[in-house]
């Protein structure tokens, strides 16, 4: 993404709401946007789904692939993610080469996921040794109007809970659903007028600073965090959004483990 | 080539689909899918389903790329990881580099380029699924994003092949059929004048069966640019 | 290759000319320029060639290597063309990574010989499901002063008809002829002040408009179209160069075939 | 994860290294070591050997990075192919582009850049020598570089991990412990006001154990800082 | 190194193509073999055959590589696809660069520069068939397409190698020589002066067989240049 | 590398001081800046060097990988250097893939080791046709003020002979000493203000012409050489550096051979 102009003006603006608790779109702060989740939408994958939050739409993909397993992990496949931030999805990205802010995105959804280890890299393998199954999450963005974030991190977890081990396909034995055995939840907070707020958009993220990233398991667990950007922030913000996270991450789990 | 023996069309001139030889897969259309873009549209086209987004016109950057004269316009084709049976791996690829600049040339010829000197149009065409003929899917899509995006153009842009299989001529190969065709002829055709834009073709036709498969898409696109009208005046509340 | 500059000026002397049914060099509307073919020009490769049309001057040299089929055709060997347009040949073209010019025409010259069939890949079999060959059809410009596609077309299809299968070297058997079942030849065409001309030079190339790349094989059929560049045109435009190009494959043909 | 089988520490709560939970390991300190830079430093801490270079104020240049009301700050963190048991391959990494980006969110926080308009600050970090916890080395050797080049900052920035081993919380994972932790805390402190500027994680924590990790972290921040302090000092003959 | 059992001269000092030590292999050049380059040379010598093209003096851009006092020489050594017997890959190559980086330091020594400030004098060289000393031929060969555009120089370079085979020191060596050799010495002689502008060496030579390497290479360059001067000669008219 | 700015000024006041038979850090023209080697400085390579010559300060790193050996040499090993100067080492020198100046420099510090047979590749064997070692040769910069490559020739050598090839890390036998037969010595002169130097620092290197890099095995045999950089010389001023290099590579030569 090429670096945006932030005009003073926007931040003057989102800093002089923020002062009487508002947001630019009317929102209180830790109100996020219209969400909608799909999941089975993509033909050609293993497993899909669709997000939608306010202007921000994207797909998750799930394929498969079979490879041979690491010499000192014989009995386990092996998982990847992937985020495309492709220039369809908004005129502030630009084509080439994974930019460093992809590169983040992508990783942060990864970590989320295999940290919380809702998928048992054991429940991959086939013949141990010799053929393991290959899991890969593709994040990709249609429209970019902020936090693709949280809404990638939604539809990976959505679409692996969709996902079947296509064996017939790779003549392997038959196909089964994908194992998924818990379902983490990833919650992200900016600061925005010098306060945090859930679920920016992007005229919020071109006007504010720091992103902090969290995700969490069952029972509050912790399984992921990142700090993006430049800024500055407290230990007492930190629990604000913490508490924050807790309780829209068990909101949003219910949404997935209801699909 | 050389798949000759495994049968496609049946004694009655079904194809496996049911369709005749000259019928078209089905066909959806949606404008504006795109929120933040300046203009969008889709298609499902069978099982094929393709996302176009116009950016622009914007100025153009760097400026070594800027024509003082007229815009630069900006195709991109992309297949998504997941729109293949096989993961489509990300990254530099040949086919798709010809295929964004075919479709750049199509494109070129019909927007009015002239109107908007110094400055640049971005064309972004995604395959979300790919079934058979995706790069006809992507111009067509594409034409209709830029008419979404309010962009003048001169003519709409209809897009489809025609090929050969079972020795038999037909129009719209899926994907079973063009696994083992013998040949493919995509075209790109203005509606209003029945001239041409875009043109590839591959495989072995005669001349009588070359005259056939371009009668068939000229039939074709005059139906599909009905369906095109009609999706954008669902849109805007008129005809074009 | 960098934009050229279109000085208008150009385009209105082409334009000029036409109407009084001239080029610029003084030839016909399907007159091209003085040719001249050589084989076996090139010590290291297995088959070569030498095309010369007027100041354009293009080698295509064949090289063989051993590989594994593909599982699901194991008794074919691959085909491959690639085609470089160093910065050797003309002060138009830029170093580099492939340009999207390049990479057309060696897909375009790449589809006119596969596509008509003229190597037969389970000729190339060396032990089924184990050895095959792969040939390689490298084009090379020496000098670009216009219409390489059809320079590349005909070096390619020349130089394959002088090509050896090198068994000994590679330790498979006997050295023998690389068997080439047919002559697909490449005709192309550009709109030049407003009416298509055959092999136009890089004067007609900068100041002209559209081109359409048709290969023909025996009896006419057709195995590849291709249309480039900026323009449109009519099915009555199309017909006319499509007559022309059956007469100049065929003249092409006999020369490829006398060698 | 799942190797909570290696026992790691004693009965006594002493880890493989004879440290207890809170410990951090050996830290020493060289300013100066790069002598053509604007500022540099290292940090050998455990195995762990990091060299951090700092060349500027400088003009930004292609201009089309430039900034019109601060400087721009160009970070990257690189391991050499020696730093690793297995040699570390050149070129292209996402690892070390994620913890290039951090970083310099990191840094750009406490920076004063709105000093130096339209200039670029280029941060090196070399990883020499690898144990656990490279990129809380790096960031923390960058704040010494940036120092030893007079850039004023609001704050130094010092880094360090807390970890999960064994069920048990603990300060500054050492190679074995990172290997078979289950856990892993890095965070980026600002010592004068006890703020963050740089936060990570990832394994799984209770939120219990998140606060005891937290708590080491700030406590081990603090030690770390005091040694930064003598090493500025002993090179500039006063304190910060 | 160690194939000294391979007998590549006879006991009357024979080498295996019938040369004797001192002997240099056919050389043949044309020039002007790039009708649209400003100037062009081709030299086929022995099995090698290179083509050298070049363009300008003309505007350098982008604009960074300007120098306000001189032209910069951009040179490009590259192994065509079918120049070797395996088939050479085309793509990034360490050796490659390298020797464009040589043959760039060699020939900027002699073109006057200072004539063209803020030029570019584009030279190309293509190995179209490799036998042994490609460098050589190629530096040689770009010199010659120097001249041929008219570009002023103090001297022509002349190149050539001389090496060591069963012990022996010879000239020019040839393919099967170089497979079996132990050193190779390649050098770049202004003919007028008997000055370097370009020196490399590889292998194993003692003081005085060094010596003796050196001496049959400045013979080889002034008879090469003989044939250089009657190649120009040739096609202008006139002697240099 | 960016190509520095030469301010005329520069290399006037080196003329000026040449003519005085002085250097603008008041050296000697055959005279090194002050030098130290160390080894075993490195915990994570199996051989390690660093050498300081002035601020000049590189690090070299000996790795191995076991690899297949070609099929016509089934009882040798492989080698390779790469030098890499990356931005840590000064202004000048520029993020990004690496440089024609950093080519260079690998492989002429590699063509002084590999030439001089310091390395019996037949050493690297251990299984004949199937396992045999790889020795990578990592040049690093910490800082540049002139003349890596003799800082990076010194460290290689000193490395190699530090070296231990790990033959229980890879399960291939008991760790041994790699065997070192020669120790080859390479010594860098520069013209600069119309005379040549020995081991110009960064000033010189900004303000000077071309450079002469001599590697030397025992008994002053010639194992490389290389011209570098804009530059004429005639056959005396040739003779006159070889007559500098062989003393000076023998004083190195037993630094290294006593450490």
């Amino acid at each position: 993404m090429a670096q945006p102009l932030v005009p003073e003006l926007l931040r003057a603006h989102l800093t002089e709401l923020a002062t009487r608790d508002q947001r630019a779109d009317g929102r209180g702060q830790w109100e996020g946007r219209e969400l909608s989740v799909e999941v089975g939408v993509l033909d050609r994958a293993e497993g899909s789904a669709k997000v939608q939050m306010g202007d921000t739409i994207v797909f998750c993909g799930i394929k498969f692939q079979l490879q041979t397993p690491y010499p000192d992990r014989p009995d386990e496949g092996g998982l990847m993610t992937s985020a495309e931030l492709r220039p369809l999805a908004g005129r502030h990205i630009e084509p080439g080469p994974p930019s460093p802010e992809s590169i983040e995105i992508g990783r942060v959804v990864d970590r989320g996921i295999r940290e919380s280890g809702c998928i048992n890299t054991k429940d991959l393998c086939i013949i141990p040794g010799e053929k393991v199954w290959q899991v890969i999450i593709d994040c990709f963005a249609i429209s970019d109007d902020g936090n693709l974030f949280d809404a990638f991190g939604l539809a990976a977890i959505a679409a692996l809970h969709n996902a079947t081990l296509p064996g017939e396909r790779f003549d392997v034995g038959e196909d089964r659903k994908l194992p998924v055995n818990k379902t983490p939840i990833m919650c992200s907070y900016q600061k925005v007028g010098g306060r945090f707020v859930y679920d920016s958009n992007r005229e919020e993220e071109v006007g504010g600073d720091e992103r902090i990233h969290i995700t969490l398991g069952e029972d509050d667990h912790v399984h992921s965090l990142q700090k993006g950007l430049k800024g500055v922030f407290s230990a007492s913000e930190f629990v604000e959004i913490m508490d924050a996270a807790k309780q829209r991450c068990a909101e949003l789990r219910k949404i997935v483990d209801s699909l | 080539m050389g798949y000759g023996d495994v049968q496609m069309i049946d004694e009655n001139g079904n194809r496996i689909d049911g369709r005749k030889a000259g019928d078209i897969r089905p066909i959806e259309i949606e404008m504006g899918v795109v929120p933040v873009a300046d203009g969008s549209a889709s298609m499902r086209w069978g099982t094929n389903y393709v996302i176009a987004s116009v950016y622009g016109p914007m100025e153009a950057h760097p400026r070594k790329i800027q024509r003082q004269e007229r815009a630069v316009l900006d195709v991109r084709y992309n297949m998504a990881p997941f729109s293949t049976t096989d993961r489509f791996r990300p990254g530099f690829n040949r086919r798709s580099r010809e295929i964004s600049k075919v479709t750049a040339d199509a494109l070129e010829s019909v927007v009015l380029l002239e109107l908007y000197p110094r400055s640049k149009i971005r064309v972004e065409i995604e395959i979300i699924c790919a079934e058979a003929g995706t790069r006809c899917v992507g111009l067509t899509a594409a034409s209709l994003a830029l008419a979404d995006a309010g962009i003048p153009m001169t003519d709409m842009v209809v897009s489809v092949a025609s090929g050969k299989i079972n020795g038999v001529v037909v129009c719209d190969l899926n994907k079973e059929e063009d696994n083992y065709g013998a040949a493919d002829l995509p075209m790109g055709v203005l509606p209003n004048t029945g001239e041409l834009v875009f043109l590839q073709m591959d495989g072995d036709l005669s001349p009588s069966e070359f005259q056939e498969a371009w009668d068939y898409n000229m039939e074709a696109a005059l139906k599909i640019h009905e369906l095109m009208k009609e999706a954008i005046a669902n849109k805007y509340g008129g005809a074009q």
